[in-house]
């Protein structure tokens, strides 16, 4: 699984051409092919910030859905589904459910405290939004389906999120309710606590492929061992822990279950959104559902290969469905968590992040530079390279996972089988 | 591009200002924050997106936040983070100081010559279309920052990293809560 | 080791996930509106009016208006208003019949007195729970023609008590019709042996 | 008055400088006075951005690894600044530069 040794042509292969590949681009060309030409690259931009917010807020409408009626099933429920189509008796399972959400948030009243400080408490949802949705120029959503190429991609994607503890903080002060405010500043120590392990999750990544720009990091992961193994990060041992480290920052980052503790809507009133009703709060609501699915976006990027598929067989499927399926699969990851894990303390949450996430970071990054730096090494070296790297990502865990649960007697599960 | 820059200059110095002459300590704070993303703007009008997204990060992702923990944690009700006036001759004497360093910069710059820097004197680059925007218009990809911290850079990265370290761990000493037995000392 | 008590949780709201599509065990949730529930025997709310006949509810009621459940109601909602003439009843007896039968139900408080009093089976308790209205006052005073429900109704929403009920009702019936034919008989015999030219006369309660 | 980029973006700092300056001077409270001084800092960082732009041809990265460094040095002192307020705030229960003003703690 050398990753030095593949060869430049396979990484291109004879389907990235193909006209389901450049079907999105022939539709843009279609479409602004009768402007003149100083203004058409304006309108392509357009329409890309445009095709991106319609099918994210599709996405995010029925990741809404979708994620009740998951949550349902594994309660054994069928969940929402009686919504019909307006005007007619056509439910389609309660499909028109995320617009009749929409439509009643839109209408409700908009309560602001009388003491509150109308200005930030109308900007924090806003900053929020915007911010979310900055996030999305840079992932690479297919072959040919980049927004914007930075250079430094990824720092872009992590300065864009940075400012999203800045709307929390405006939320709670401006609320003028101390409660918005304690709370703000505990939703606050916990983003901050988990920046940290999401961003050093992502150092080894940068450190092996050698570059930020997400475009290069996705052509990496090109290939495939005996066309059936991909050269994901995710399937070498400091990959797998990365991707797992991320992933958990991730929950935490975007306030998902059981990390949700800033709102933990059966216990607190909603935390910092205590004071928010009506479109503010579907706002807030929408910018969580934003962030979480472009911090899955950046983990298919960073870990799985991006728009890549699985296998050279596979490759007759364009890359933007693939990218589409593993964002749905890591959605549906998020939900399936939420369902099943209990919310944390405050105190097990700082705790698992400064003394857990943190150092089993930090050692990955360490693996990783050794991953990078036997890149060269052949033969049975391999297999000793791949055993020391596993070792140095077991290990730890294995150590200070004993650590962060000692003390904790062994629980009996009555009720789980 | 020239407009872009006034745009982004006229915004980062209205925000600073409105920041600086604020009664309310939180709204300072967001302004500044505000001024600082015009700053970050302007790295990336000049080319550093490296710089900018660092910008952004270090000041708007933390420091940001430490400054509006101080404004919090310093005051002991609400009413505290509006503050009084502060005296009118020393406004006036601190706008003097400021308006006379800005008078004798401003003058500096303007009689400077910047001769052969000024792109109408660099010659355009062959195939080189727009004039400003090729002049010298040194390129900092992130591969280049990277060997140049590793390579050249190496010992003050280091030194940088020993400060951080240094900064943290005083920064943690000086706020750290003290302990119980000189809990009677406090008034 | 850490971690496999969460993937242990994890597996068993998958096996959740997949059950409830397969396993009608599981998904135990009814879908109101369309499918309703099966209510237990015993539920009650409020009361109705037993007729024997469907068709013909306001002439086969089982009420005779004696207003025992009127006197005896806690909280006073049932008003009757007898009738002045007699109909015969489901045995033929000429008896009377409640005119005007009215029961409160934002007053009924659903004891059943009215129905452990009635001597005549004639006041049962019912099982509609889909009795929400627009209008709080006229809308809630059910009047004899929304009270009367047939036997056959009865026997569906409480089929063993409905069967007692009926099982005692034919046994009085055939009891009182063989004292009846006791009668005759007696009075039959009684006039042979008088000889009497007076023409027997319809037994009277 | 020229519109080349360099003097304007010069000009452009020292209006920042200016403001920093005036801010830190005028205002009694510790935080704005330390806002200020981020300010100039931050208007030093412009210069170097503007003459790695357009000024002379220096080694490829200098002016903007010269500003990553200042960054750096900035959050640490934002860090330690902001510290010390509140130690400060913690004894004298203000942060007035003005009542501050007792060596003993």
């Amino acid at each position: 699984m050398n990753l030095a040794v593949i060869p430049v042509a396979a990484s291109v292969s004879e389907w990235s051409d193909s006209f389901l590949e450049r079907l999105p681009l022939f539709a843009r060309d279609w479409l602004t092919s009768w402007l003149p030409e100083p203004w058409r690259w304006l309108v392509n931009s357009l329409l890309s910030i445009a095709v991106i917010l319609s099918v994210f807020g599709l996405l995010f409408a029925y990741v809404t859905l979708a994620e009740r009626k998951i949550l349902g099933r594994i309660q054994n429920r069928p969940g929402p589904n009686r919504t019909p189509i307006p005007f007619t008796k056509f439910r389609f399972f309660g499909l028109a459910q995320p617009f009749a959400d929409g439509v009643k948030s839109l209408t409700k009243e908009d309560v602001v405290p009388r003491g509150a400080d109308h200005l930030l408490h109308f900007l924090a949802p806003v900053v929020l939004l915007a911010f979310s949705i900055l996030t999305f120029a840079v992932i690479p959503y297919g072959r040919h389906l980049v927004p914007v190429e930075l250079n430094a991609g990824v720092l872009y994607f992590f300065a864009a999120g940075a400012a999203t503890e800045l709307a929390v903080f405006m939320a709670g002060w401006a609320s003028r309710n101390k409660y918005s405010l304690l709370a703000a500043m505990r939703a606050l120590a916990q983003l901050i606590s988990y920046e940290l392990p999401l961003l050093l999750a992502w150092v080894p990544v940068v450190l092996v492929a050698g570059s930020l720009s997400t475009t290069e990091i996705v052509a990496a992961q090109a290939g495939w061992q005996f066309d059936i193994i991909p050269h994901w990060y995710v399937l070498t041992p400091w990959g797998a822990a990365g991707f797992a480290i991320f992933m958990i920052a991730a929950l935490a980052e975007s306030n998902r279950s059981p990390f949700d503790l800033p709102e933990a809507e059966s216990e607190l009133i909603a935390g910092h959104l205590t004071e928010y009703s009506g479109f503010k709060y579907a706002l807030f609501f929408m910018a969580e559902y934003f962030g979480m699915i472009a911090l899955s976006g950046m983990a298919i990027t960073l870990f799985l290969g991006g728009w890549h598929a699985p296998s050279p067989y596979l490759e007759f499927i364009p890359s933007y469905v693939w990218f589409m399926g593993k964002l749905s699969a890591l959605l549906l990851g998020f939900i399936w968590i939420r369902a099943t894990f209990p919310r944390l303390r405050m105190d097990q949450l700082t705790r698992f992040a400064w003394k857990f996430l943190v150092p089993l970071a930090l050692i990955n990054v360490g693996n990783a530079a050794f991953w990078s730096l036997s890149l060269h090494w052949s033969g049975p070296l391999q297999i000793f390279r791949w055993l020391i790297s596993a070792f140095v990502v077991v290990g730890p865990f294995v150590l200070l996972g004993r650590k962060l649960s000692a003390g904790v007697a062994p629980r009996v599960y009555r009720y789980a089988v | 591009m020239t407009a872009a820059l006034v745009l982004i200059a006229v915004f980062t110095l209205a925000t600073a200002a409105v920041a600086l002459s604020l009664r309310n300590l939180i709204h300072s704070a967001l302004l500044l924050i505000a001024s600082w993303f015009g700053i970050a703007a302007f790295y990336l009008w000049a080319g550093a997106e490296f710089v900018a997204f660092a910008q952004v990060l270090v000041y708007v992702g933390a420091v940001s936040m430490v400054v509006l923990f101080a404004v919090l944690l310093t005051r002991r009700s609400r009413a505290d983070t509006v503050i009084g006036p502060d005296s009118v001759a020393r406004a006036i004497s601190a706008v003097i100081t400021g308006v006379a360093v800005f008078g004798v910069l401003g003058v500096a710059i303007l009689k400077t010559s910047f001769g052969r820097l000024s792109p109408a004197d660099v010659p355009p680059l062959p195939g080189g279309t727009g004039v400003s925007s090729v002049i010298s218009a040194p390129t900092a990809t992130v591969r280049d920052i990277g060997i140049q911290l590793m390579s050249t850079h190496a010992a003050a990265l280091l030194i940088i990293g020993i400060l951080l370290t240094v900064a943290l761990l005083g920064a943690v000493v000086l706020a750290a809560q003290e302990g119980p037995e000189s809990k009677h000392e406090s008034p | 080791m850490l971690g496999t008590g969460l993937l242990q949780g994890l597996g068993v709201t998958a096996k959740n996930f997949v059950g409830s599509f397969h396993d009608p065990a599981r998904l135990t949730t009814i879908e109101y509106p369309e499918v309703k529930t099966k209510l237990p025997e015993a539920y009650r709310n409020f009361p109705f009016l037993v007729t024997e006949n469907a068709t013909d509810p306001m002439g086969t009621l089982r009420c005779v208006a004696c207003q025992i459940c009127e006197k005896e109601c806690p909280p006073q909602c049932i008003y009757i208003e007898k009738s002045k003439d007699k109909k015969p009843d489901a045995a033929g007896k000429p008896q009377l019949f409640p005119a005007i039968f009215a029961i409160d139900t934002s007053v009924c408080m659903s004891c059943q007195i009215c129905v452990e009093v009635c001597p005549f089976d004639a006041i049962k308790m019912d099982q509609v729970y889909e009795i929400a209205t627009t209008d709080r006052f006229s809308a809630l005073l059910l009047n004899r023609e929304q009270l009367a429900k047939s036997n056959v109704y009865y026997h569906e929403i409480h089929p063993t008590e409905a069967a007692e009920v009926d099982a005692r009702l034919a046994a009085e019936r055939k009891a009182a019709e063989a004292k009846a034919v006791a009668a005759a008989a007696a009075k039959a015999a009684a006039a042979a042996k008088l000889a009497a030219p007076v023409a027997p006369k319809p037994p009277a309660v | 008055m020229s519109l080349d980029p360099l003097p304007l973006c010069l000009l452009f700092s020292s209006a920042l400088f200016g403001l920093g300056l005036i801010g830190a001077l005028a205002r009694s409270n510790t935080i704005l006075v330390l806002l200020g001084i981020e300010l100039m800092l931050n208007a030093a960082n412009l210069n170097f951005i503007a003459f790695w732009r357009y000024g002379p041809a220096t080694s490829p990265a200098t002016g903007v690894m010269f500003v990553m460094f200042s960054i750096a040095v900035a959050a640490a002192e934002a860090a330690v600044g902001l510290a010390l307020i509140i130690a400060v705030y913690r004894h004298q229960k203000t942060i007035r530069l003005q009542e501050a003003n007792r060596l003993k703690g």
